[in-house]
């Protein structure tokens, strides 16, 4: 064998295609490294840079924006709310993933049902919002939800057909034009009283025109006396001819129709009740001896359910005989329970499908040998599937962490003008606070290393988890 | 045109005589839409045929400061921006990305009163040009409603207001449909207090309010939140009732509408807000009595009022407005040559008469321009203020913009007392001018 | 993929299981209640945008359903017969489809190549590398938004090539903040190509760029069309990123249209509405045909 | 056709202490067919992959056709590979998945087309061209992955236990293939397997591995009749060779063995041969080798071995069956003739002569006879 000289020649050139495999390697990283260099690790190692110094990046501060971080309210009020998203997200929908996950194995058109859940997910945020904007929108006659509990509630508590708008500071008594007082409980009570064949008119005001056309009111019309019975009529004391006259039926001033009447006596029981007519006459026959008063039932005016600002400013716990700051921090807007019901809408179908891979993965075996065992089903998936799904539920619960903690368009898209200050996150912060007076903000990029140190551990958790699944 | 010809400086080739192409293009951002952004098109136009200068308008919508920011720091920003915010403006000046104006304009600087000058220099430095105002000192109302509550004259003094106020709820009306604007942002809640105080305390004290020389826990302000409660207090002063002011359904234009209905009958007799709802006015209203008011440009059905001081005010006549102010970002030929034609007579004479409802500061604008005689009062109104003052939330860039309407919502809904306002509005303006200077 | 002996096992084994199960019946019930409740509000937007404006304000949406007669397309005629105007309906539908085309198909080259040297190389520290990219999935957006504002900035007074306020500078700054994602999907998936074909492929003759092209990125032809469609709908969607690289341009993207529109003084309900459902029919067809790939894709990123 | 050869090949992981592979010399003459046998871990594959080139050689030379290969990448060794996954290319069809490598070295269209269709008619590949690789039977993707070896005509076949994800019966038939294909082709093949029987069915030699260490290298019948060790008698054969350890006695005439235990049930009579080399070992103890199918149930005259043991365990395999019995708590099978009436707990007399009996030192293993 001419071993050596060969040897020496291949040797010589033997390192080449070594390095040649590497060189390709590394050009095939190349476009990414490059990229990510620039746009992220550039971005984000200049964003710690920055939280170190002033505003303007010209003053080196240590960790004074740090400091301001921790001791301004608005951004108190973000954490608050990405403690808020924290909490109860990940684990509504991880239930809730978990509950469509494990009903859709029994059903023969999951995959449609799956497609219908998982849909949202491919909407814009801006929609999303948007369409959850008009569902909850405190109109029951605009928003779907409150028009849901209007219908319920309608049930229960129906509305008079004179309505007082209590949130607009109406009240019973702003209806009383002569004649008649208010009542603690709602009603509205005749000044005078009467004995049969006796007369009490009762004059309103403040009742709406278009209450009236829709009632087809006439004109008042004070009626006869009747012997044994009490009559009279109740109408809208207005006239634009004398605003100031309401003890006079003036020309044109209607009745006031459907209102429901009750005939009380002196000690506040009342023994008949009757209605008035579309002229606003009203008659109780047959009248016992002694005096009585004519009552305007409270439920004539029960304005009944009028919608529930979700997006509004108000608040789900307002914790009286706290500090101001402390009953912001303990605070949970409606607003966004509002947000959290539409992320709901968009990622229960994420977590559905990975649950349900997850239980698609389950060996079935062992769930049968628990029932073999004598498990009832609820006992089965009490103690067998969920413990078996817990890597998956794991996976998911953490995944929703990351995503919450980053939370950022749903409420920059669906914060109203009232909630806009109590709702914001701490990503809604970074952006806010990054583009005023200049777009140096070391408050800004403080906040940004805060919220990346925040999601880091979740991450890393994960990663280790997602190898078991 | 001729007019601006004889003083054409080194700088001021905006003159554009027809004899002068300058050619090449401008960029202009502003928050102009729907009616207002096609007449901005139209008295842009002989501009454009002048000069031979491409104009391109963007329609940068509520984040313009943002994206204005944005693209300073991308360096690119538009040749001309105009924001109605005079916070934003000022951080902008302070940061000296506006070229000043004076050498640019000339003579086109005399077509606006020193107020609105003022209003648009920073530390004594012309930086920039209103294009547009709109007087917050207004109340819209549906005269047939007035009628129908026997009222027959508008109010003058605040005390009338309120008792013709308590006459209408009476007759079934809502005396005041409460605007909370675009998705409750608290703005309209903001300018009512603003028009109290200013009429009550006059402009001087309002703008020490606003740069912190007065303190927010002074008496005048707890007694324009008194005169505030007064108002609302008015049984069913509010369409749909306060809490819909803080949330979402009281839109613009819902809160129009409830007065000058597309359809049906009003529910409700005025509306407070700026000369900007006569936009929404004119192309939706169908009239209430149909057989008494027929809507044409020159007869509306609609009417207004300034708003009143309360009786024995010294400051009648203090206004508080709005508008949009045009500043120069990216100084070339063609962009001066613009600024100082968005000055200019022409200008401002097409924008107004474009339909709309535009007005402009732009004192050269012959009466003639506005047809509508609810427009054509309201301008002389505008121009007759002894002085203007701006929005707050306007002045308050950033932060503090949302922050106050918040806070102003808070009070309106009840969650916060005066005292409570008073002191977050004191701490939090404290902590914004110390963070801006 | 796979034969007919390996999926007649599991509908086996399915069947046993629902003869364990209790009756399907509530079952049934209940997620037909569920369906309905998830898919009402997307029929509100469709049905809205089907009104005229004017009933926007005046009823709720749900009384045009008793009303089908009073439903019209006149919303669509009026944007759609704006035409390609800059800012208008299809001028923002065409940018958008602009800047999502080719930042999807940068990230999955990218992505893939890069998958590919880290699964398939035999350097040092690719593990390290691979780490540091998964880490990256956590920086938010909002982070680097001002300092690339700047980078770009500086690369106009360097070069003269300033991509701030252009549709390659939305690009670019979609692409670097898909890859992570990407190149943690593609590392996953490509780690389950089997060894013994690269090395197969390579005694036969292939270089390294053969074996990718003729090798991996067949077999990776699912994980990339998993990245391809949740980069394409993440883009599609952004909001963010558009508003401030390209909010003042004449051309934005639909979501920056819909934005504008939703900020404005006068809620123009009916624009919006109407734009959000041409906004969504994009993402929905590509989720419709490609549903078994989404799927996929969620399993595999379960860590974006 | 090449011979390979192989000089102290070496391949040492970083974090692992001892070798993979130790000081590997091998010869492969060309055209010969040679098993490369043992259990998992000993470094077989290991020691095929960097003859194929998926591993760097950490020190020692490979020598492929004469030419020192150590350094050349996979594609210039002129070799294929039958992986044991085979590896087939998914996406591609049966065709593609053959000529892949021929249209890589850019061969005419019409020579790859002729080198695939006389591969697959070897094959029996024919109709199943347009398949892709799911669409097959274990079996037949076994055979594809042949295939594609076979149309790049390389100097040098590797195959990387090519049968273990075969069912015993179709392994047999493949095995005989192989071995057919072999006889036809004349190439060099080198043959990984743990199975021994495979080894021994097709082997011209056979190398046995153990812990990275070659321990017998030579034709199956000497490594059947001549195990150089404990380790080699043990591994070839099945079931695998009894052993017992017993004592050495070495009188002043003769050299006899004992039993560990005073009353053990195990005698084995040396020939005189035998004694001289016993004598001459230096140790005390000897393991003593008989494999099972030697063993008879009866007493003979002048067994070599013979014991007396319990049985535990019958397992009947039609044509014989395999007693397991114990006899000094030793363990032993035997292959006896189906016919044969032993059951269980039975008392039975195990022999087998000289000639069988294999001697084996105790602690290095070596054999001795």
């Amino acid at each position: 064998m001419s071993g050596s000289t060969i040897n020496a020649k291949i040797r010589t050139s033997g390192h080449r295609p070594w390095i040649r495999e590497h060189a390709v390697s590394f050009a095939f990283l190349a476009p990414a490294a490059i990229w990510l260099l620039f746009i992220v690790i550039y971005p984000t190692i200049d964003t710690v840079r920055l939280s170190l110094f002033n505003e303007s990046a010209t003053k080196f501060l240590g960790l004074t924006n740090y400091k301001t971080v921790f001791s301004t309210d608005t951004i108190l009020t973000a954490f608050r709310n990405n403690v808020i998203w924290v909490l109860i997200f990940p684990f509504f929908v991880t239930t809730i993933g978990l509950i469509f996950a494990v009903l859709t194995e029994r059903i023969r058109w999951a995959t449609a049902f799956k497609a219908l859940i998982v849909m949202p997910i491919v909407f814009s945020t801006t929609a999303s919002a948007l369409v959850w904007a008009t569902m909850l929108d405190n109109s029951p006659q605009i928003g779907a939800v409150n028009a849901a509990v209007l219908t319920v509630s309608d049930w229960f508590n129906p509305p008079g057909a004179y309505p007082v708008s209590a949130t607009a500071g109406q009240t019973v008594a702003n209806l009383v034009g002569s004649n008649a007082h208010a009542e603690k409980n709602s009603s509205i009570v005749s000044n005078s009283s009467a004995r049969a064949g006796g007369m009490i008119d009762i004059g309103l005001e403040d009742v709406s025109p278009t209450t009236l056309a829709l009632l087809k009111a006439q004109d008042a019309v004070k009626p006869q006396p009747m012997s044994g019975a009490i009559t009279g009529v109740v109408w809208r004391a207005f006239s634009p001819s004398d605003p100031t006259n309401k003890t006079d039926i003036l020309p044109a001033e209607l009745g006031l129709p459907i209102l429901r009447l009750s005939l009380v006596n002196p000690q506040g029981v009342s023994v008949a009740t009757t209605t008035t007519t579309t002229s606003g006459q009203y008659k109780f026959s047959n009248v016992g001896t002694g005096s009585y008063f004519v009552e305007l039932v409270g439920s004539n005016f029960s304005s009944g359910f009028t919608g529930i600002s979700w997006l509004g400013g108000s608040s789900l716990t307002p914790v009286s005989g706290l500090g101001q700051t402390a009953q912001a921090l303990l605070s949970v807007p409606l607003a966004d329970m509002a947000m959290i019901i539409t992320y709901l809408w968009i990622w229960a179908g994420f977590a559905m499908v990975l649950i349900g891979a997850g239980l698609a993965s389950l060996n079935r075996e062992v769930l049968e040998a628990a029932r073999i065992d004598g498990a009832k089903e609820w006992q089965v998936f009490r103690r067998v599937t969920v413990p078996m799904l817990a890597p998956v539920l794991a996976v998911v619960f953490v995944t929703m962490i990351i995503n919450v903690l980053k939370v950022f368009d749903i409420v920059l898209n669906m914060a109203s003008g009232s909630s806009i200050n109590a709702t914001p996150t701490l990503a809604v912060e970074i952006y806010n606070d990054g583009f005023t007076g200049g777009v140096h903000s070391g408050v800004s990029s403080a906040i940004a290393v805060i919220l990346f140190l925040l999601v880091l551990p979740a991450m890393i958790m994960n990663l280790k988890r997602i190898k078991g699944v | 045109m001729l007019a601006s010809f004889s003083v054409v400086g080194v700088n001021s080739a905006a003159s554009a005589s027809s004899s002068t192409k300058i050619g090449g293009s401008v960029s202009v951002w502003n928050e102009f839409s729907g009616a207002e952004a096609t007449g901005f098109a139209t008295a842009l136009k002989p501009f454009e045929k002048e000069t031979g200068v491409k104009v391109t308008v963007r329609n940068i919508g509520s984040s313009g400061p943002t994206l204005i920011e944005a693209a300073v720091a991308g360096g690119k920003p538009p040749n001309i921006a105009a924001v109605p915010t005079p916070g934003s403006f000022d951080l902008l000046a302070a940061g000296k990305r506006l070229t000043p104006l004076k050498p640019i304009l000339g003579s086109e600087v005399k077509n606006f009163s020193a107020g609105w000058s003022a209003a648009a220099s920073y530390k004594g430095t012309l930086y920039g040009l209103w294009l547009d105002s709109s007087s917050k000192n207004t109340v819209f109302y549906n005269p047939a409603v007035f009628k129908a509550a026997g009222i027959t004259s508008t109010p003058t003094t605040f005390e009338q207001m309120l008792s013709d106020a308590s006459t209408i709820a009476q007759a079934g009306y809502t005396p005041i449909s409460y605007c909370s604007g675009t998705a409750g942002a608290g703005w309209s809640a903001t300018d009512l207090f603003q028009n109290l105080f200013v009429k009550a305390n006059g402009a001087a004290a309002y703008n020490n309010l606003v740069s912190g020389k007065l303190s927010w826990t002074s008496s005048d302000v707890t007694q324009a939140f008194a005169d505030y409660s007064s108002l609302l207090g008015t049984n069913g002063a509010n369409v749909g009732g306060i809490s819909n002011a803080l949330g979402t359904d009281q839109l613009w234009p819902t809160c129009v509408n409830n007065v000058f209905p597309t359809a049906g009958a009003p529910t409700a007799a005025m509306v407070i807000e700026a000369s900007f709802v006569e936009q929404t006015t004119p192309a939706n209203y169908v009239g209430s009595d149909a057989s008494s008011c027929t809507l044409t440009q020159t007869n509306p059905c609609y009417d207004y009022f300034p708003f009143p001081a309360s009786s024995g005010s010294k400051y009648v006549k203090d206004d508080q407005s709005s508008g949009d102010v045009a500043m120069l970002l990216k100084s070339t030929k063609a962009s001066r040559a613009l600024i100082k034609y968005m000055g200019s007579k022409q200008f401002a004479t097409l924008w107004e008469e474009a339909p709309g409802g535009t007005i402009t500061p732009n004192l050269s604008v012959p009466a003639s321009a506005l047809k509508n005689p609810v427009t054509a009062s309201i301008v002389k109104n505008l121009n007759s203020a002894t002085a203007t003052v701006f929005s707050m939330d306007d002045e308050y860039g950033g932060t503090l913009e949302p922050q106050m309407w918040s806070n102003m919502l808070a009070w309106v809904g009840g969650t916060d007392t005066t005292a409570q306002f008073e002191s977050t509005m004191q701490s939090e303006t404290k902590a914004y001018l110390a963070a801006n200077g | 993929m796979t034969t007919t002996a390996q999926t007649s096992d599991p509908t086996k084994r399915r069947h046993l299981l629902r003869r364990m199960l209790p009756a399907r019946g509530p079952s049934n019930l209940v997620l037909g209640i569920i369906a309905i409740v998830w898919l009402v509000p997307t029929v509100s937007l469709l049905v809205i945008s089907l009104r005229p404006e004017a009933d926007f304000g005046v009823s709720g949406w749900w009384k045009a359903l008793l009303d089908p007669a009073s439903l019209t397309f006149s919303n669509y005629r009026v944007l759609f017969d704006q035409g390609f105007v800059a800012g208008g309906l299809l001028d923002s539908l065409m940018t958008s489809i602009e800047i999502t085309v080719p930042a999807t198909l940068l990230v999955v080259f990218f992505a893939c190549f890069a998958g590919h040297s880290l699964v398939f190389g035999k350097w040092r520290g690719r593990d390290v590398v691979f780490l540091t990219v998964v880490g990256l999935m956590v920086v938010p957006v909002q982070v680097a938004l001002i300092p690339v504002v700047q980078f770009y900035h500086e690369l106009g007074n360097l070069f003269g090539l300033n991509p701030y306020g252009t549709i390659p500078g939305v690009i670019i700054f979609h692409v670097a903040f898909g890859l992570p994602f990407g190149i943690f999907l593609m590392r996953n998936f490509m780690s389950g190509i089997p060894m013994d074909l690269l090395e197969a492929a390579r005694m036969e003759g292939a270089g390294e760029w053969k074996v990718f092209y003729r090798i991996v990125l067949p077999l990776a032809l699912p994980a990339l069309a998993s990245l391809a469609i949740f980069q394409f709908i993440w883009v599609w969607n952004d909001l963010l990123v558009a508003l401030v690289f390209l909010g003042g341009n004449a051309h934005t993207p639909l979501t920056v249209f819909l934005y504008d529109q939703n900020h404005e003084l006068q809620a123009n309900y009916w624009i919006i509405s109407t734009g959000a459902i041409v906004s969504v029919i994009v993402p929905l067809i590509v989720f419709f045909s490609f549903q078994r790939y989404f799927v996929r894709g969620v399993l595999a990123g379960a860590v974006k | 056709m090449a011979s390979v050869v192989l000089r102290n090949l070496t391949k040492q992981y970083s974090g692992n202490n001892a070798p993979s592979l130790e000081m590997l010399n091998l010869e492969i003459a060309d055209g010969e067919f040679v098993c490369l046998v043992g259990p998992s871990g000993c470094g077989k594959t290991t020691a095929l992959r960097m003859i194929a080139g998926l591993e760097d050689v950490t020190s020692g030379e490979i020598e492929i056709g004469g030419r020192i290969v150590n350094n050349l990448p996979s594609r210039d060794r002129d070799i294929a590979l039958v992986f044991q996954s085979y590896a087939l290319y998914p996406h591609l069809t049966v065709a593609d998945n053959m000529s892949f490598g021929l249209k890589l070295r850019k061969v005419p269209k019409a020579e790859i087309e002729e080198a695939v269709q006389s591969a697959a008619k070897i094959l029996d590949l024919v109709d199943l061209l347009k398949r892709k690789p799911a669409q097959l039977s274990g079996g037949q993707r076994q055979r594809v992955a042949l295939g594609r070896a076979l149309v790049r005509d390389p100097a040098v076949f590797l195959m990387d236990e090519p049968l273990s994800n075969l069912d015993a019966k179709l392994r047999v038939q493949t095995r005989a293939e192989i071995a057919q294909l072999h006889h036809r082709l004349q190439a060099t093949m080198l043959y990984v397997t743990h199975d021994q029987v495979e080894a021994m069915t097709m082997a011209d030699r056979i190398a046995v591995l153990n812990l990275g260490v070659l321990e017998q290298y030579g034709t199956p019948r000497e490594l059947y009749n001549f195990p150089n060790n404990q380790f080699v008698a043990g591994f070839i054969g099945s079931p695998s060779m009894n052993f017992v350890s017993m004592r050495i006695n070495r009188d002043v005439e003769r050299v006899y063995l004992t039993g560990m235990s005073a009353d053990s049930n195990i005698k084995v009579t040396l020939t005189d041969e035998q004694s001289d080399i016993l004598r001459k070992s230096d140790c005390s103890d000897i393991v003593v080798g008989v494999r099972p199918e030697h063993l008879i149930e009866e007493s003979i005259d002048h067994a070599g071995f013979s014991a007396v043991a319990e049985v535990e365990v019958i397992e009947f395999l039609g044509n014989d069956e395999h007693i397991h019995a114990t006899s000094d708590d030793t363990d032993l099978v035997a292959i006896l003739n189906a016919h044969s009436s032993v059951a269980r707990g039975d008392s039975i007399t195990l022999s087998a002569p000289h000639d069988t009996v294999h001697f084996f030192h105790p602690t290095s293993g070596l054999r001795l006879n």
